[in-house]
């Protein structure tokens, strides 16, 4: 129970997520992916904040994860909102599918 | 008069410029207009030589610098100015140029009667008398070169006056690109005199040369002032230097000054164009080919001889190349069909010998140098006499073949008459001539300078020259006429043409005789007025042996061409004669240099190199850029995994960059 | 507490989002199309001016938002690149005679509400005193761009939307876990503090700068990050396209500047052979991808890649970096626009492709002129402002203590090549003849008065900027101190 | 929580959930699943924080994180894919990239060589109570945070109108403009 | 006086303006304005001569420090110390003179445009007006700033005005001269770097340590990047694409006035500002020089288009400038200047009458036309003394040029065996070159005359002015060369006394 245990911890769910990006095929699968590197960040922040020395500024690591929280749901809402108007008008979630835009 | 020298310059050039700009329609009046300017031109040079014959002052003549204009400056020390240096050789030359021009033009308007670019012709003779005589009087190297150049642009014009005939035109570049190539290492050698001796003045050269020269024969140098000086320390700085290749540094720029009057005066390699220039009219070939153009190389060598002497190698080089130049023309001369081809291959004889005579002298024996000066004075008149009366013989014959004439004498009498003198003053007929007592100077000094081999190849090519005048003069006048009869009847001497070939008839035979009055007239050029200057006639056994070998050649050739009929359709078989006919090939092997080597194995592959390596190099840059172009438009093919991959990529690459890890 | 002169900007920029979204939603049609587009685009025209008027000499913080004297150039940029946005976005909307090819935008009030919100997150970023205000702000200008990009209803637009999310998130994601190891490393979000903390020795700082790093990269579209930005700016509707090529990569690189001059002080050396890698990476594949292009949009999207590594290299440099970045991008988005708005009126009947533009000086001669100036510009070639742009770049690169002058002859190779490609645009416009298939079928070209308007200024404004040295060395004293 | 023999149990423990979840949230056959399985890695996360005794990042991550955003996410997943939707399976050399790039990532973020990070905890730390995060992120002064407080509202202000009017069902051809001539905002 | 100096280029930049507003159809106009702006600017440049002759501005001589005629100094782009700094001294008088003198020929020449004749002037007008404002700026920046303003028009002019794969050249061309100046952008880099400024006079007399090691490699770039300008070897193979499909008037000026703008670029930006740099650079400019001399004569032999065989003689000529100064003498450097204001007009006369002749047989190989004289007297006159001064006969411009070039090659001492060799490889290319223009001359002019059914009309007197123009400047500069050698010296002693520190 010590940073680097953490920190690798962290690591290991990052590298999860970006395998999931890389390997799934629906845009859902891959936002949620992206939602496990954001998780990732957070548990840095609050690693950093539990084991950080005498002079430093430990209230980040709560007032940091808010902001983190705050922008991904904002991003998600987003994402969601224009995967469901492609959906309804293109009937295709499949990324591979979405390559009408190449040179 | 010294001082209005400038006249005589510029009467020549007035007549080229209103002839060419007003006068090419009207060919009557820009004759009469040129042989007016170059009568007044010759006048004016005869008073000039008359007053500086009379006047007395013995020894070293001073020598007249009339005017210079400066042309413009190049370092602060050298400036090139424009000038006139008179003295006896430079006045020799001015007479024999003018009167030979005014004669040819009086010639000229007889011949080009009928033709209908005559108001072309006499301008552009004038323009090419002008350099001739720019040339002549030119007190600095550079100002020569100038003129040089010039003389060799009017020869160009001239010899592809005619500019429909291809083979003109295919000659005029022959002999201009020649003498051009000749002129590139005059050039260089022009600089290395200018730029390490400091001077390009002909009397600064001299009187720093003859100082340096006298100071080895141990008496007291002259006062030297101006351009003398440097020349004077610097051949003595070089003296001892092994300098380049062996030579040492003078004689390298002498040689190469020298390689300029080589291409000019047609010697022996590169006198391929003197032949083919006799495509151009006959009065040109007269006065440019004959007398004045082609005598330029050994007026420049007699200009220069102080420093020729001086430098080790130079004078032997010269006197190697006329003495080849002589034996090798006179021996092709011998074979030749057209008459005009015939006497160009003499004229390079007697240029070979005037060479070689100068090649013999040295500062101490200056019997060579003035016996080469007085055999150009008479060499221009005869030889230029036997040129007109071939205009003539081939405007009335139309065709320049031997084969086509013979028994001419009955139908050209007056023709007949002069060419007999010239012919006779050519060969060498003892007394009588002109050009037996030049031809005899000039292997008298060589023999008793010591330069025996050369001596006897001078005997010998009398010989041949007395044979092969011979032949020429009895194939044409005695024997039956072979050519078309048609032109026999209307065969006639127009009375232009005659008058000045009886004009030259008297210098062929008077032009010997200043010799024999023992007048020093050639003398005086050589500054030093202590030496001895009539050569001493210890071999006496030279002079019955050169009258031998002119009658004897001259018998020979009557025994073999006056007597009987000749028939020339059969060629002979004897490979020696058909390779000396075809002037040993010397023409076919440039025409292989220049087209095989030089076009084909350089040029060519500079071409190709050009368009493939170094342009290649600049389209294959560019083909390289669409190459990875086309790669970078191959991974965007929209696949978003694609871009995602890249950018994790990127992000290592960040990483591995940053070279903190 | 009185409010400070320098903050006014960003209230009014606030304020004029709440008038737009309000007068959106609550007047009728023809007073709402007045209010929201011609309301929004004086409006920041007028926010413009006053940056400009309101420009501090020295630092001035209000809490904890700093406004920097270097940073009003960029400002302005933000808001010029706002209002042209909007100005372009004209015959997307609805009540004008001719009407996009691609048709009419899903709801005009709302994209240019979301133009004037981000263009408030890059304000954010310019004033940001931490890593959280420069967070929140360079997410702010981008989340209402990937909105836009689905504001048309075509396939190509959702598509484009799709990818720039994805991107954009998992970028998000990249900048948010670089935060999160600079906080780690330096103990503090504080610029200040962090200056003094991040040291080269800390592994953990170099963690956060290489994510932070990867992050802001794919804002500017920097080389191993560009390759979204092909993709985008074809699918996009073209006011979109034009505002995310400009003002987003403003608001990058101010942030980049803001960072780079900032917390990462100590790591100096290290993080010029990052941005030698970066700026020789993206000038070579910007110009490479650029030269056999057949669409201007993808053709535009890689020049600006290459641009951007012209930049970088200017960053490697010394003090004369930050000016010379701020007159270049001033000139680049007026270049950027010209070309943009030409290809507008050109694309509102025809695909913008170089084959519909053959033969364009015959057609209009002064869309053709106006291409050519821009197109020149781009190159920086001399009577305009991008020669004096491009020309500092180099100088910037060639600062003493700083020389990389292996990279300002690679450098200038790369203008080389981008100059042969906006020569073929010109090229295809004055020389090649159009072949009869192509304009024969194409109506006449119809300019809207504005946007002609728009156009006489900005190319005016390009040609001053290149002559006139008034708004150089206002930028060079602003952003010299 | 001081470091003891069962913290560390309990951290394992969760450590073991968070990857397990989360291994599973990125492989599994069904979308339904994997939002599933991401919601038990966040409950992990959530049990890590306590752990890690920031009380109030747990509680908020359950809240908004679990509550919101992934029950959004299984909205979205219903909305797009009928129950029962066969799975896309990717070409082999997309995994073979994936794992290598996850590795490559995990290994440039672990390159750390253990004696440098400072493994013990502050001893007079105290935890962060929530009205000092109250105050700090309404603190106007130099390290306050009140402008990102303020500019996020803006923020999610701007994703919301987007979302909505992305997402707004409408009529072919029709547009916000025009089929608003009567109605007020709808 | 500054002001009229200033002139040179603000008038073309108006006739340029005023052209724009003037109706496409009235042909007339245009060309009466063109003329008029043209007849303008060469009365300005006589009468700027006049006022330097007659005030002397001669720098006395040993100071490095070059005194300007008629300066002007005014901030520009002040915050990267840019100003602009105006003057003109001997030497910039003289090109300028040579750049109005074509710019006259050139557009008489073009009387028979007539189709989009407007932009083409406008577009001339342009290109002078940078030329001119190289030819005055003393501010590196500035001086860069015009020489890149000369490069669109040259592009756009040969593109839609050109012949044959005018697209192609016209690429190629602009794309080299902007990899030159690319160089230029990296030397100018360099010496910003080392001295903070871009005023010409004080980087020459600035001896500091850093802009001596700077200097090692940033001249080489200078040098390098005017060179390709002035088609140095590597770098030429644009100028024969570019000239041969360039309309005349362009080929012209490009090849009379814009190749010596790389010229004088090179002495003035490079050899001045960086003496050090020069003297350890020259070898090799000195053998990359004597190979395009020799190189460019050899090729032109081989070349069977009028126009290739022009630009390919250009080369060599310009060529011997490069020579001329990589000797780094004082008499070098005047060669230099008198070979490139020489050759201007040598081929600026032989492209007008390739352009006539064209004009009049429609063919532009030499294997196709023969026998002009008899048809065209005076346009063949014209050619064989174009050609008499192609090969630098005395009397012509180029000999007073070529001697001097050849005397700096020899001059001193003759242990520097690498100066010998080019030297004597240069005075040989003056055969090489007779051979190509008397075979020119000869199948063109001379020969059977070779009809293919054109009827051939004398120049009329259009064409005539032009020819005339340029061939009494050839010949009053080859027989009166005195008051040019004297400007040219007075300009060069600052560089001289620079290179001699």
């Amino acid at each position: 129970m010590n940073l680097t245990a953490c920190l690798s911890l962290s690591a290991i769910l990052f590298s999860f997520g970006i395998f999931g990006l890389m390997t799934r095929r629906k845009i859902i699968a891959m936002l949620l992916a992206i939602e496990l590197m954001l998780n990732a960040a957070l548990i840095n922040c609050v690693a950093f904040a539990y084991y950080a020395p005498a002079g430093a500024d430990t209230d980040v690591g709560s007032i940091l994860p808010i902001f983190i929280v705050a922008i991904t749901s904002a991003e998600m809402a987003v994402a969601l909102a224009v995967i469901v108007a492609m959906y309804r008008k293109r009937k295709v979630i499949d990324i591979e599918r979405l390559e009408d835009l190449h040179d | 008069m010294i001082e209005s020298s400038w006249m005589i310059l510029l009467l020549p050039f007035i007549s080229f410029i209103g002839g060419i700009l007003f006068l090419h329609k009207q060919p009557k009046l820009a004759a009469g207009f040129s042989i007016l300017c170059n009568g007044a031109a010759m006048v004016m040079a005869l008073i000039l030589a008359v007053g500086f014959l009379s006047s007395d002052d013995t020894g070293y003549h001073a020598l007249a610098h009339t005017w210079s204009y400066d042309w413009f400056a190049i370092t602060d020390t050298l400036t090139v100015s424009i000038g006139a240096l008179l003295d006896p050789i430079s006045i020799m030359m001015l007479v024999v140029i003018t009167v030979i021009s005014t004669l040819v033009h009086t010639y000229s308007i007889g011949y080009m009667e009928n033709d209908a670019s005559a108001g072309r012709f006499f301008p552009l003779l004038s323009f090419f008398v002008f350099s001739m005589l720019g040339l002549v009087i030119a007190p600095t190297l550079v100002q020569m070169f100038v003129f040089w150049e010039l003389v060799g642009v009017s020869s160009y014009m001239l010899i592809g006056f005619w500019y429909h005939k291809p083979s003109a035109v295919a000659a005029s570049k022959k002999a201009f690109i020649i003498t051009r190539f000749a002129d590139a290492f005059f050039l260089t050698g022009i600089i290395l005199m200018a730029t390490q001796f400091g001077s390009i003045g002909f009397d600064a050269i001299n009187q720093g040369a003859t100082a340096f020269s006298s100071m080895n024969t141990a008496n007291p140098s002259f006062s030297l002032e101006g351009g003398a000086v440097q020349v004077f320390t610097a051949l003595a700085a070089q003296e001892g230097s092994a300098g380049f290749l062996g030579l040492n540094l003078l004689s390298w720029a002498t040689i190469l000054i020298f390689i300029g009057g080589w291409g000019k005066s047609a010697m022996f390699p590169l006198h391929v164009w003197l032949p083919d220039a006799m495509e151009g009219p006959t009065p040109v070939s007269s006065i440019i080919h004959s007398a004045t153009m082609v005598v330029a190389g050994i007026y420049l060598t007699a200009r220069l001889f102080p420093v020729f002497a001086v430098a080790e190698y130079t004078l032997s080089v010269v006197e190697f190349t006329g003495a080849i130049t002589a034996l090798f023309a006179a021996i092709i001369a011998c074979t030749q069909r057209d008459i005009k081809r015939i006497l160009a291959f003499s004229t390079l004889s007697q240029l070979g010998y005037m060479m070689f005579s100068l090649g013999v002298a040295d500062m101490e024996h200056t019997a060579g140098f003035t016996a080469s000066m007085f055999h150009v004075f008479t060499h221009a008149f005869f030889k230029c006499l036997l040129f007109l009366s071939a205009g003539l013989i081939i405007h009335s014959v139309h065709s320049n073949d031997i084969a086509l004439m013979g028994g001419l004498r009955k139908k050209l009498k007056g023709t007949y008459f002069v060419t007999l003198l010239a012919v006779c003053a050519i060969a060498g007929v003892p007394f009588l001539f002109s050009g037996f007592w030049s031809k005899e100077e000039i292997i008298m000094a060589a023999w008793s300078n010591g330069h025996q081999c050369s001596a006897i190849i001078g005997l010998l090519v009398g010989g041949l020259t007395a044979f092969y005048m011979g032949r020429y003069f009895f194939l044409i006048f005695h024997g039956e006429y072979r050519g078309d009869a048609h032109h026999l009847e209307h065969a006639h001497e127009n009375k232009f043409m005659l008058f000045p070939m009886v004009l030259l008839a008297i210098p062929t035979i008077i032009a010997g005789y200043p010799m024999l009055t023992g007048h020093t007239f050639f003398n005086t050029v050589i500054p030093q007025a202590t030496l001895p200057t009539h050569p001493d006639h210890s071999a006496s056994w030279i002079m019955p042996v050169a009258i031998a070998m002119a009658i004897g050649g001259l018998l020979v050739a009557w025994l073999k061409y006056g007597r009987r009929a000749v028939s020339f359709d059969t060629p002979s078989t004897n490979i020696v004669y058909r390779c000396i006919s075809n002037k040993f090939y010397i023409d076919e092997c440039y025409i292989f240099v220049t087209k095989k080597i030089i076009f084909r194995c350089v040029a060519a592959p500079m071409k190709l190199c050009d368009d493939y390596i170094v342009d290649g190099i600049i389209h294959s840059s560019a083909a390289i850029m669409r190459g990875c172009a086309a790669v970078i438009r191959h991974w965007q093919n929209g696949q978003t995994h694609v871009y995602l991959g890249l950018m994790i990529i990127g992000l290592a690459l960040l990483a591995w960059f940053g070279g903190a890890l | 507490m009185t409010l400070p002169t320098a903050l006014w900007t960003d209230i009014a920029l606030g304020s004029l989002a709440c008038i737009i979204l309000l007068s959106e939603s609550l007047l009728g049609p023809r007073l709402r199309k007045a209010i929201v587009f011609h309301g929004a685009w004086i409006g920041l025209v007028l926010i413009g001016i006053l940056t400009v008027c309101t420009a501090p000499e020295s630092e001035q913080a209000i809490g904890n938002y700093l406004i920097r004297p270097w940073t009003i150039p960029f400002r302005l940029c933000f808001c010029i690149a706002g209002a042209l946005s909007v100005l372009l976005s004209r015959n997307l909307l609805s009540g004008t005679g001719h009407t996009h090819r691609r048709g009419l935008l899903v709801s005009g009030g709302v994209h240019i509400f979301l133009i004037i919100c981000s263009t408030l997150g890059m304000f954010v970023v310019t004033g940001a005193q931490d890593l959280i205000t420069f967070l929140v702000g360079i997410e702010l200008a981008t989340i209402p761009l990937y909105v836009q990009a689905a504001m048309l209803r075509d396939d190509f637009s959702s598509e484009a939307s799709a990818k720039y999310l994805i991107i954009g998130s998992l970028s998000t994601a990249f900048t948010v876990f670089g935060i999160s190891y600079l906080y780690g490393a330096g103990n503090s979000v504080h610029f200040d503090t962090l200056a003094q903390t991040l040291t080269a020795d800390k592994h953990f700082a170099w963690v956060g700068v290489i994510f932070v790093l990867a992050g802001i990269g794919f804002k500017l579209s920097a080389a191993p990050f560009h390759m979204w930005a092909p993709d985008i700016y074809d699918g996009a509707p073209p006011p979109v396209t034009a505002y995310i090529a400009s003002s987003s990569k403003a608001a990058g690189l101010a942030g980049l500047i803001l960072l780079v001059y900032g917390p990462f002080q100590q790591l100096g050396a290290d993080l010029e052979n990052i941005f030698m890698f970066l700026a020789i990476i993206s000038m070579t594949i910007g110009n490479l991808g650029a030269l056999r292009q057949k669409r201007f949009n993808r053709f535009m999207a890689w020049s600006s890649v290459a641009q951007i590594g012209f930049v970088l290299m200017a960053l490697t440099g010394g003090d004369l970096a930050i000016p010379s970045i701020a007159f270049y991008l001033l000139v680049y988005i007026i270049g950027n626009f010209i070309a943009f708005f030409v290809v507008n009126c050109l694309a509102s009947n025809r695909p913008e492709t170089f084959s519909n533009m053959r033969g364009l000086s015959k057609q209009s001669p002064l869309l053709a002129l106006c291409l050519l100036i821009s197109m020149f510009s781009l190159a920086g070639i001399p009577p305009l402002g991008g020669f004096f742009g491009k020309f500092e770049l180099f100088l910037a690169a060639a600062q003493p203590g700083h020389e990389h002058f292996y990279l300002i002859l690679f450098a200038a190779i790369n203008a080389v090549v981008s100059l042969y490609y906006y020569m073929i645009v010109v090229k295809d416009i004055y020389i090649t003849e159009p072949t009869h298939a192509d304009n024969s079928t194409c109506p006449a070209i119809a300019i809207l008065p504005s946007q002609r308007l728009t156009l006489v200024v900005l190319v005016i404004a390009i040609i001053v900027l290149g002559v006139w040295p008034a708004a150089h060395s206002w930028i060079f004293t602003l952003a010299g101190s | 929580m001081e470091a003891t023999l069962t913290t560390d149990i309990l951290f394992y423990l969760f450590s073991a959930a968070i990857l397990g979840c989360g291994l599973m949230a990125v492989t599994v056959k069904n979308l339904l699943h994997s939002a599933i399985a991401l919601m038990g890695c966040l409950f992990g996360t959530a049990g890590l924080f306590l752990l890690l005794d920031h009380e109030f990042v747990a509680l908020m991550q359950i809240l908004v994180y679990i509550g919101g955003v992934v029950i959004f996410i299984i909205y979205a997943v219903l909305l797009t894919t009928h129950l029962g939707t066969r799975y896309l399976p990717a070409s082999t050399l997309k995994y073979i990239s994936g794992v290598t790039l996850a590795a490559i990532v995990l290994g440039l973020v672990l390159h750390i060589d253990p004696q440098a990070t400072h493994t013990a905890v502050n001893p007079d730390r105290t935890a962060t109570t929530i009205d000092a995060i109250g105050y700090r992120l309404l603190d106007g002064s130099t390290n306050g945070f009140l402008i990102p407080f303020e500019v996020i509202s803006v923020l999610l202000l701007s994703a919301m109108i987007g979302a909505a009017t992305i997402a707004k069902h409408q009529k072919p051809g029709a547009t916000n403009d025009e089929d608003e001539t009567g109605g007020s905002a709808s | 006086m500054p002001f009229l100096l200033n002139c040179t280029w603000i008038l073309p930049t108006l006739i340029a303006l005023s052209l724009m507003f003037v109706p496409k159809q009235k042909v007339g106009v245009i060309r009466g304005m063109s003329v008029a702006g043209v007849l303008g600017i060469l009365a300005l440049v006589v009468s700027l001569i006049i006022a330097f002759l007659a005030g002397d501005y001669a720098s006395p001589v040993g100071s490095a420090e070059t005194t300007l005629a008629f300066s002007y100094r005014t901030p520009w782009f002040e915050a990267i110390g840019n100003q602009f700094y105006t003057g003109v001294d001997g030497f910039s008088l003289l090109m300028m003179l040579m750049a109005s003198i074509i710019a006259l020929c050139g557009v008489l020449v073009s009387w028979t445009i007539t189709d989009r004749c407007k932009e083409f002037f406008i577009l001339l007008f342009i290109l002078l007006a940078g030329t001119f404002g190289c030819f005055i700026s003393f501010d590196l920046l500035t001086f860069f700033l015009f020489n890149e303003i000369t490069l669109i028009p040259t592009y756009l002019l040969i593109a839609i005005f050109g012949s044959g794969k005018k697209e192609f050249a016209a690429m190629k061309l602009n794309l080299m001269l902007f990899g030159g100046s690319a160089l230029i952008i990296l030397g100018m880099a360099g010496t910003y770097s080392a001295t903070g400024s871009f005023d010409m006079i004080a980087i020459a007399n600035n001896q500091s340590e850093t802009l001596g090691s700077i200097a090692m490699w940033a001249f080489p770039a200078l040098f390098m990047g005017f060179g390709i300008l002035g088609s140095v070897f590597p770098f030429h193979t644009w100028s024969p694409v570019g000239h041969a499909s360039a309309p005349t008037a362009i080929s012209m000026f490009l090849a009379g006035v814009h190749m010596k703008l790389g010229g004088y670029g090179c002495l003035r930006a490079a050899i001045y500002l960086m003496p050090e740099g020069a003297q350890e650079w020259m070898p090799l400019f000195m053998v990359l020089a004597t190979i395009s001399v020799v190189y460019g004569a050899f090729i032109a032999i081989r070349q069977r288009d009028l126009k290739y065989i022009n630009a390919y003689a250009s080369i060599s000529h310009v060529g011997l400038v490069t020579f001329g100064f990589a000797t780094l003498t004082a008499v070098g450097l005047k060669g230099g200047v008198l070979q490139m204001i020489s050759h201007g007009f040598v081929t600026a006369v032989v492209f007008a009458l390739i352009g006539c002749i064209y004009g009049r047989t429609h063919t532009r190989n030499i294997d196709e036309m023969g026998g002009l004289m008899k048809k065209i007297p005076f346009l063949s006159v014209c050619f064989v003394l174009a050609g008499f001064a192609v090969v630098g006969m005395p009397g012509t411009s180029s000999f007073v040029a070529e001697l001097t070039i050849f005397i700096a090659g020899f001059s001193g001492s003759l242990d520097d065996t690498l100066r010998l060799v080019c030297g004597a490889l240069c005075i040989s290319s003056i055969v090489i070159t007779a051979v190509y223009v008397l075979r020119t001359v000869n199948s063109v002019v001379h020969g059977p005359l070779v009809d293919n059914g054109h009827e051939f009309t004398d120049a009329r007197f259009i064409e005539k002015v032009p020819l005339i123009i340029l061939l009494t400047c050839i010949f009053a500069m080859g027989l009166f060369p005195g008051w040019i050698i004297e400007l040219a010296e007075q300009s060069l002693t600052p560089v001289v006394t620079n290179l001699g520190r």
